[in-house]
This record gives structure tokens, C-alpha cells and sequence, in this order.
């Protein structure tokens, strides 16, 4: 779960990080009250989830009142990377000589978090990461210990942060850490960290992601989790209990085990479909589980054929078939058309089963794509 | 021969009065899995399916001589759950819970590290070997009794490619489910590596996802270690940078690590060849055997 | 420093933990109003750092009117092992089956905080560990970890704790040690745990010891501090910063480490004498500390005679022999005979600059213990 | 001969900007140390003493080619020095500090026990081999050459104790406070082991002090692996259950452990003598050699 910049910054903020004053507005006249209270300059920045809001025109520096309500007007509303943007931060502007990186993820491979410092701040860290790997220091902590504040200075140092401002980067990044372990962080980042011209640092911008699986301990953020969502389709995911990610095909696409949807994935672009979406069901398949999972899949307007692809483990072939067939039973009409394949345990009884009036049945993986993929051209024709 | 568990495992089940836990205690002991204990809280004293309850793993343990657990313990306990398990120096911990924190698993990884204990999982369908013992959730009866390791990040992907080798009359040695996780337990290398040591295991095959970098960590053993023939399939080649293809673990980084072709050119260039759909799998481990 | 019972308890109710409802009371007619909110039967307990309290007719359980004002009277104000009751806690009285001890301390062997559970609570822990050790339970805790749930039950049942109040008795015990990690503690038990007819587990008393060295990082600990001297002179040795330990024999002791002066206490008991005091002036030795040292000393009515024995190690033996010169010049009449020992770098010269007219000067130590010894026993008859 | 510092030992002083840490730099400098480096963190780049200053530990071993370090830093940071001296894997770590919590130290030693460093102190005058170097706050100018090894809980206690021996002119081969708190890096016991293995040293002091059971682990020891011969002292005989004698490890519980009776009477069956004062255990020294 990503958190929006203002509510990363709140949170910073309380956490004693410096961040630049700042309002939220949803308005051209919010943008207008809350500069007047913070004067000029201001950024106006988009409050959605997409990387590389500036370079697609969702943050605009205001230095008068004409600025501010046409980035205002320009801003809100803007369709950003397929996000509307809702919401902008007015924000001071701050006078800064240099820019800083500072964050801290997992590193899966030494199942360790590590904190990441650099001085090139203020542009996207991963091609830094990319192009000079040398240009960030890396420090990783013992998640039983936590991070010493010897390693946030270690870090800092290393990365070759100004002496007069290095022992303030360094406790930001152990705030940063402590937000980190005690939000069951996935990821936290302030990009920039700005200096200004009298050595203060400034985090000017506050990334920070949930862990998921972690949102039961943490009811303070699971509760933002709302106003995060931006997508229809994937709020309402939640809603169902689904690992659901939306693409940009017309192959609507259901399964169960993650490994084995992105497979179908794979598949319907193997064989020349592309597909709308991942969606996988889980364990089992209720009749109301596949009713909720076709009618997200039925109500994506992208979607011009859906195949429908269960490995029965324990549960066997033969129930899964019942809950289909009751659930697309109790659809007055079948709007788009659905390929089934059930696969393991007691599948040729599921199969048999299958109310063929309603659904397309294939023996194995391949052939129920491909005949998805066919659907799929038909209706688009 | 097999892998890790074979008819002798003496397997614990932490959390077996649970609906998982109970179901699936009973789906391995009709497997033939030597379950002989269950560890739960505040329930011992109790029997589930004849098997004698205790409050703690280690009362199990030194009660019925265990080597292994499984661990069926709701995610908010499931950590805690590992950290006892280890505690009592078992052979073999196996976690099948999904959606344990990842943070929780980071200070796993430290205590696992202090110890002997092989863990696999967490978020994984478990371990077969067929015709004697299952500890997890595969289903016992897709599997059949030969000369082929596999080894698999995903569940029911394991059952479809174990699916296309069974109907093509293709047994296994012993199958692994190592998790969709992002810290996990048991590695593709440290599989791959008892595979090559098994004598039985003619043929591997391996089945990689995206995100973080085990397949390239695999394909340089492979290479460097093996002379088993192995096949692989990787899944998520159409997936989107930094969207999380239902498990946690499978996410292609922004900044393009991770990704579907990494993996596939890293197996290729240690001489695996990789399958563009299940049926080619099985394809490939044909021409092994 | 010790906090008492109250105040443990007020932190341990914050934490969760469950505890009689009570009320704090420093005179007969607030025990009465107290007691009259809180019903019978009610134990009064005297608020004072001592062990044995109940043994010492420290807590008395009253039943009535008539037995609350008895046990008022009795208790407060009363000495109870050298400190004077001022404060009495008034506790709805706990109708319990059962009794049981947890804690967590410090094991300095493994050093390694150790839990320990035991089904003999109610009584002196510390002889039960003596006399039937396995009747306690003890699980180490990894510090870098804290205290793993599963660790707070195993050893609960391995206590033998009654399998129905097992896991509240572990939850009691994982909030312990929480709370013994995030307060600093160096002790803290709760002892007994009762266990009512209907299985509920009420902390019935609290001990909970701060680690003196860890304050700093304590404020709302430290404040207590204050309230919980007794002893005028311990309270002075705090203001001081002195390391003071108040003993009842007639020889007055300062010097420099604390190995040094328990030496010296040693030896004034090797040579007949009694030690009235420790005192560890700590490094050097300006004139302003040594005042200080003597002002304690010599305002303890117990003592007949005091030794002063400084090893000079950095500092110089002729700078301390200035500081005590001067120190001692300020008093107009020194009360008690003093014998001074200089020892280590330029002692000699020290020695020939002491002020024989003040004190009396002994080459080792040895000798200038017996001078002391068998200066408070002529002072005596 | 001598054991863990001589004057080959590069020693970076952490908190070499301070008032003590500057005196003691100072102090060491004169006595012969080879101190090499300071650390201190946003002091890189000044010069104390002629000594380099660096920001961290690491770049001062680095740099300064440095082995062992000692720790001048007020008790809230001096952990947080203790473990970063630990991450650079120097030898020898010699913390002088007084009053760092101990669940701080509880935490040290869990790191130390993943490292091949050895911690001395904290709480403690440091180490001295006489003529060489010293590292800490002991008074050179009492210590002299020899071959009596001595090892102690205390300060002053210890300049008693050397000053009886030197005025006899008994020299040291090393002199080690082990310091007065409960949690510790360096044993009675770890530093017995080396005076045992050192050829010159042919007498070995231990003073111990009332609380813990170190001594009696010592004496175990002794009687267990020792061919030179010990003498023991132990302050704290008429020190009253529970109170504090100074030393936060200084303590004898309310259950009779840790008192100096059980140590006195462990040492003399190991075979130690103990002395009454400290000038018999100057006696008891004489007669070994």
C-alpha cells in the first residue's frame, strides 16, 4: 500500500523530520487560501500514485497569485499516467543548493533492510542506481538489532554528504528507519532531502510504502488504505479479498495461485492476445468467490473474452464446477464469453459437469487460451 | 530416494486444531506422513485425528521425537511460531502461512542463521515425496513416484507442470515448493544443490517468477555445480514493473531488476533451457531421461 | 533506583496489566476515605523500599471500619527497618485460590535478561530459589530480539502454571518484560500473581528497580527519583553525586573507586572497627567534593571518626593533600578526628603538605584504618 | 613478554575531542602508546595531540592501519562506539566508559558474541603492559616492568595492589581492569587463560569484588587449568545484601549469591590464597616467586 506525499509527510513530521510547510487542497480556491497563507514561492504538487510526477506536469512552482491558479486549474482534474488527480499539495517552495537521497528497503536477496544514501538527490534514484551504482552508499541493518546511529553517519559519510549538514542527514535516516520498522515499512524515501543555503536540511518529498501483510498491526495507516485507491476496479479487489492487478489487454483473465495466473498471463501473450488483467482467486472457488471475480473481470470495459483457469489441488475438480456453474447461472446473461479449463484433482468429473450452455470448456492450459485469444479478435471484430 | 522427508519424518503440526491445520494434518496423514504431534497454545491435552496436542513445540518435540513441523499458524502468529519451531533445533521447519510480515521474516532470517534448522517457506505449498511423506498443502494425488527433483516458487504452477510429467507417465523424486515470499528459507540454490547430491534425481526442473534475483543466483550454480540436467519456466513475463503479481515476492523493480528476461537469459546462458508454456517443460525433461 | 509499589503499579495498569483498583493515602483520614470507595476487606500497605514488609507488620488487611483505622494508625509513621511510613496504598483485598511469582531480571553470567515463572508465589522468591530452585522456571531472552511470545508461554508452562490462567499469565510476562526493556528496568517482578475462584489474574504486588545509570533516557522515571529517597543522606550523596551506602557502625569512610573503599570498609572491620558508611568520591579530589564527602560524613550522628584514603592515580597526591587543606580550613571546628591517607602519584608530597593541625596523616593504608579505628573508640568512651 | 597490548599496538582513540579523551590521549601518547587515530563523528579532519581525527571508526582503522581501540565516550553514545568499534572487526576493544545501561552492554555482548573482537570493559581502567603501552586511564608512572601478571574488578583497587608490589619491586607483565559493572567483555577467566599461555608472566594477582559468580567461575579455572600460581583478594566482605558498593556490579543479592565469603572460600580451594589485606597479597606474590 502506497502512501500519498502529505500523508508520508505528516507522518515525518510528527516523527521530528523537517518537512516544508504545507496544506492539502482538492480546489482551485483551497489552492488559492492555503498560498496566501504560504506565500511564494509555492509547489503545487499532484497527489496521486505515479512516479515521475513532474516531468508529466503534476508539480508547478507558483511565484504569484497568477501562477498559482493556473497550476491549480492545470493540475487538478489532469489525467496523470491514467490517475486523476484529485488532490494537490501547496507546499513552500525551498531556496536549496544541493539535493540529497535518503531511504530504506528490504534487500530480498540478504533478507536484510538496508538504508541507501546519495547525493544525487532529486532525480529518479533507479537510474542512478543503474548508471552510477557507486553514487549511492548502502548500509545494511540487523533487523534484531535495528540500526545503530553509527551506520547512519557510516552511511552518510560514505556517500559523501557535505560535513556541515551530515550528522543531520544521519538522524533523519535513523527516523527514517525507526518509521520504517514501526510502520512495517516496505519502503520509505525522502527524494530530495534539500539543503538550503543555511546548511538546514528539508525533506522536500516523503515516499512510503506499506507491507501489505502487515496492515492488520497497523490500523492507523490500514485506515488510509481507502483513500488511496484510486482505481474502481482495484478498490473494490480489496474489497473481495483478490490479488488483482490491472493491464491494458482485452483478455480478462482468472485463476488461482499466483504462479499459475501469471502463467495464463504469459500464455494469452504467447499466443498473440493481450491480457486485461491478473486476478487470482485463491484457494478454492465458492460459487460467491467466482461471482465476484467474474463480475470485476465482466465490468472492466476493456475486457472482450475472459478464460477461466482452475488447478484443483485439495479442493477437487468437480466443486469447483458446481460453483461456476451456480454462479454464472444467477447472471441474467453472460456478457462476455468465458473459457473454462479445470485441471488435478477430480477434474474430468468438474469438467463434465460444467454447464456448457454458459461456458466454453478446454482440456488444458494451451488450448483454453488460445481459444480466450480467438474469443477475444471475435468480439472485437 | 528422495530429498528432506521421507516416511521416517516425524512431523509436528503447529496450529493443528485451525481449519488449515486440521484438514491438512489429516490430508498427510493419509498421505502416509508420519504426523505425530500437534503444538498449539492452550490446547494440549487434546487429540486431532488420534495425534496427541501440546501446548508447546517443545513438549512435542521431546515428547514424540520429532524432526520436522509445519507451520499452519495465521499470519500474525506465524513468525512467532517459526522462532519456537527453531528454537528446538528441528531437522526441518516448513511455513506454509501466506502474508507474514516481511519484517517479521527479516528477523527470522537472523535467528535462522544462529541455528541449524532448515526452513522452507514461509508462503509455500510445502514438500512431497511421492508415495511417503507430504508436509503442506500439495495434493498427494497428482503426484507419482520417479526420478525427477522439482522445485518451485508457486503452488498450483508445481501442480500444472507436475501435471503435464505425470500424464506423460514421468514420476518425481521429490517436489519443493519454495514460496512466493520475498525472504524465504530455502533457496533454488540450496534445492537445487540437495538434487544434485541425490542419486535418484536424473532431472530437475525449476519453476522461477519474477522479482529479486534467486533464479540468476541459480542459473551461476547451475553452471558452476550441477551436472543434473534441469529445465526451467518462468512466470510473469507480461507482467508491469512495480505491480505485485499476487505474491509478495514477485515484483519487477522499477529500476528493471527482476524481470522475466533476466532470469530466462541467465538460465540460458548456464545452459537451462526454458519453456515458453508448461507443455514445453515437460518437453525438455523428456529429453533428459 | 526503586520505584514503589504505586508507582510500579500505575505503570504496570498503563501497560494492561490487571491490578486492584487502590488508592494512595498519607494519613488516617484519607485511608478511611479511601477505603470507603474501595470497600472491604482492604489491605493497607506502607509504601516503603524494604523487604519483608508484611513480616515487619508493613500490610495489614482490614475488614471493617474499625480495622482500617486500627491498621492506619499502626502503620503510618511507624519504622519499619529504619525508614519512617509516610504513605500507605489502600487495595480492594483479592479473594485468590492461588499464588504465583513472575518476573525478569538481569542474569549477568549469561548477560542475558532471564524471565522466571514459579507456582510458589506469595513468598520470598529468593528463598524458594534456594531451597527448591526447580520450583522456578527461567527462559533467557535474546536483548537484540525482546521477548518472543512463544517464550513467555513455554516458560509459563514449564512453571507449571494452571493450564486455565496459563496464557494470561504470559501475557502478564510479555508486557513485563516490554515494560522492563522500555522503562530500563533492572528488575521487575510482580509477586504475587493471585488467580481469583474465576480464573482471573490479578497483580497483587509490583517491584520494579530502574537501572540508575540508565535515567538519563527516563525522565518521567527520574522524576520519581526524588520521592523515592528515604534516607536524608542517601538523598545527599544523590545531590552530590556521590556513591553513598549508609551502614550502621561508628567509622566515617570516604575515598576514591569503589573497590579502594570497600577495601577500606574491609579493613576497619579486619581491625575491630565498624564502618559507618561507603563513600566513593569518584575521580580527583577538588576541595568543593571533599567538603561535600566530610559534610555527610561528619553529619552522620553515628560516626566517631573518620578515614580519608585517596589513591592518586592521574590526578597528583600534592593536589589532593590542597583540596583537603582547604576544604577542611573552611570548617570552624572539625566535629570528628580525621585521619588522612595519600597514596599513589606524588604522594609524599601531598602527605607533607597536609594540614597535620587538622587531620592526622598515615602513611598506608593499614595503619591509617587502625588510627581510625582507634580513634572512634576513644571517642566512644 | 606481555598479553593483548604491547608497543606495536595502533590504537584509535573514539572521543579524542573530549576532556578525557583528550587528557588520556595525551596520558597514553606520553607513556609510549602508539596511538595512531581519533574518531569522532563531525570532527573528522582535526588533529589532536598530532593524531588524525576521522568522522568514523572505519575510515580510522583504515587510514591508520589501527588494531584496537578505546572507547572515551559519555555513557548515553558509548554503546553506539562500542558497536561500531565492534563492525570494523578490530582485535581489541578497551571501553572505559562509566554508566552505560546495561541492557545497552546486554545488547553489546550479544554482538560481541558474533564477532571475533575481544571487549574490555566497560567501567574499567583499561590495560597496561609496563614500558610498552597502555590503554586507558591507568597511572603509568606506579606500574612497573616484571613478570607478575595482574588482573582485577577495580581501579584504585588495582594501584593499591601494583603499588605494594612495586614498592617490594615486584614489576608487572600486564596489568587488566576488567571493570566493575554486571555485564563485561573480558573475564577473570578470559584473562587468567592468557597470563596461563604468556612464558613470562610467573605469578598472577586477581582482585575480585563482592556480586556476580565470576570469581567462582575463576577458581574453577584455576583449579582446573593453572600452573602459575594465584593470589586473590576480594573487596567487599562487610558490604550489606542489596545496596550498590559503588560499582553497578558490585551488589550482593538478597539471596546470598555473590557475596565475598563464597569467592574467598572458592579461590582457597582452587588453592588460592586470599589476603586479608592488601599488603598479604604482596606477601603471599613474594613467596610464589
Amino acid at each position: 500500500m502506497k502512501l500519498h506525499e502529505y500523508q508520508a509527510k505528516d507522518i515525518f513530521a510528527d516523527a521530528g523530520i523537517p518537512v516544508p510547510e504545507s496544506r492539502l487542497a482538492s480546489s482551485v480556491d483551497e489552492v488559492m487560501d492555503a498560498v496566501e497563507d504560504i506565500g511564494y514561492p509555492a509547489a503545487i504538487k499532484a497527489q496521486v500514485h505515479v512516479g515521475g510526477r513532474g516531468k508529466a506536469g503534476g508539480i508547478k512552482i507558483a511565484t504569484s497569485e497568477e501562477e498559482a491558479r493556473e497550476a491549480a486549474d492545470s493540475i487538478l482534474g489532469m489525467d496523470l499516467k491514467g490517475y486523476t488527480v484529485e488532490q494537490v499539495l501547496v507546499e513552500a517552495g525551498v531556496d536549496f543548493k544541493n539535493e540529497l537521497y535518503v531511504g530504506v528497503t528490504m534487500d530480498r536477496g540478504e533478507g536484510k533492510p538496508v538504508a541507501m544514501v546519495s547525493t544525487e538527490g532529486g532525480v529518479d534514484i533507479e537510474s542512478v542506481a543503474e548508471e552510477t551504482p557507486d553514487a549511492i552508499a548502502r548500509e545494511h541493518i540487523d533487523p534484531a538489532f535495528g540500526m545503530h546511529p553509527y551506520q547512519a553517519r557510516k552511511v552518510c559519510y560514505e556517500a559523501g554528504i557535505p560535513k556541515e549538514v551530515a550528522l543531520d542527514v544521519a538522524s533523519i535516516l535513523t527516523t527514517l528507519y525507526d518509521l520504517y520498522e514501526s510502520k512495517d515499512a516496505s519502503e520509505i524515501e525522502v527524494n530530495p532531502v534539500m539543503i538550503t543555503e543555511d546548511d538546514e536540511v528539508v525533506a522536500a518529498d516523503a515516499v512510503m510504502n506499506i507491507d501489505d501483510d502487515a496492515l492488520f498491526r497497523q490500523p492507523e495507516l490500514a485506515e488510509m488504505e481507502e483513500e488511496a485507491y484510486e482505481d474502481e476496479l482495484e478498490k473494490k479487489a480489496g474489497e473481495y479479498g483478490f490479488d488483482y492487478v490491472r493491464l491494458s489487454g482485452n483478455v480478462g483473465i482468472i485463476g488461482n495461485g499466483a504462479g499459475l495466473v501469471m502463467t495464463t498471463l504469459d500464455l494469452v501473450d504467447y499466443y498473440g492476445g493481450k491480457p486485461a488483467n491478473f486476478l487470482d482467486i485463491g484457494g478454492g472457488a465458492k460459487a460467491e468467490r467466482v461471482t465476484h471475480a467474474l463480475d470485476m473481470v465482466f465490468s472492466d470495459e476493456n475486457v472482450d473474452a475472459v478464460v477461466f483457469n482452475i488447478f484443483g489441488g485439495i479442493t477437487r475438480g468437480d466443486e469447483v464446477a458446481k460453483g461456476i456453474n451456480e454462479a454464472l447461472e444467477a447472471f441474467d446473461e453472460i456478457p462476455k464469453k468465458v473459457v473454462v479449463r479445470l485441471a488435478g484433482t477430480n477434474a474430468e468429473e468438474g469438467m463434465e459437469i460444467l454447464n456448457t450452455d454458459l461456458v466454453e470448456v478446454e482440456k488444458t492450459l494451451e488450448d483454453a487460451v488460445q481459444r480466450a485469444v480467438q474469443n477475444a479478435e471475435e468480439a472485437n471484430q | 530416494m528422495s530429498i528432506l522427508v521421507d516416511d521416517d519424518t516425524r512431523v509436528v503440526v503447529q496450529g493443528i486444531t485451525g481449519g488449515e491445520g486440521k484438514f491438512h494434518a489429516d490430508q498427510m496423514m493419509e498421505y502416509g506422513t508420519n504426523v505425530v504431534a500437534g503444538a498449539v497454545p492452550g490446547k494440549g491435552g487434546q487429540k486431532v485425528h488420534g495425534v496427541p496436542v501440546y501446548d508447546t513445540v517443545h513438549e512435542a518435540v521431546e515428547e514424540e521425537n520429532a524432526d520436522a513441523s509445519v507451520v499452519f499458524v495465521p499470519p500474525a502468529f506465524a513468525a512467532d511460531a517459526v522462532f519456537e519451531a527453531l528454537d528446538t533445533n528441528l531437522e526441518f521447519v516448513v511455513a506454509i502461512t501466506e502474508g507474514i510480515p516481511t519484517q517479521d521474516m527479516a528477523k527470522v532470517n537472523k535467528r535462522l542463521s544462529e541455528t541449524d534448522t532448515r526452513l522452507l517457506g514461509p508462503n509455500c505449498p510445502g514438500i512431497i515425496t511421492p508415495g511417503e511423506a507430504k508436509l503442506g498443502i500439495l495434493p498427494g494425488n497428482i503426484f507419482s513416484d520417479g526420478n525427477v527433483g522439482l522445485v518451485s516458487r508457486s503452488g498450483t504452477l508445481t501442480y500444472q507442470v507436475v501435471d503435464n510429467l505425470t500424464q506423460r507417465g514421468i514420476g518425481q523424486t521429490t517436489a519443493i515448493g519454495i514460496g512466493g515470499d520475498p525472504i524465504i528459507g530455502t533457496s533454488f540454490v540450496d534445492a537445487l544443490e540437495l538434487f544434485e547430491a541425490d542419486e535418484e534425481t536424473d532431472a530437475v526442473v525449476m519453476c522461477g517468477e519474477i522479482g529479486g534475483e534467486d533464479e540468476e543466483e541459480a542459473a551461476k550454480f547451475i553452471a558452476e555445480n550441477m551436472d543434473t540436467p534441469v529445465a526451467g519456466f518462468i512466470a510473469g513475463r507480461t507482467a508491469p514493473p512495480g505491480k505485485r503479481m499476487g505474491h509478495a515476492g514477485a515484483i519487477v523493480s522499477g529500476s528493471g531488476t527482476g524481470t522475466a528476461e533476466s532470469k530466462i537469459s541467465a538460465l540460458n546462458d548456464a545452459g537451462v533451457p526454458v519453456g515458453d508454456t508448461p507443455e514445453e517443460v515437460a518437453d525438455h525433461i523428456e529429453s533428459f531421461l
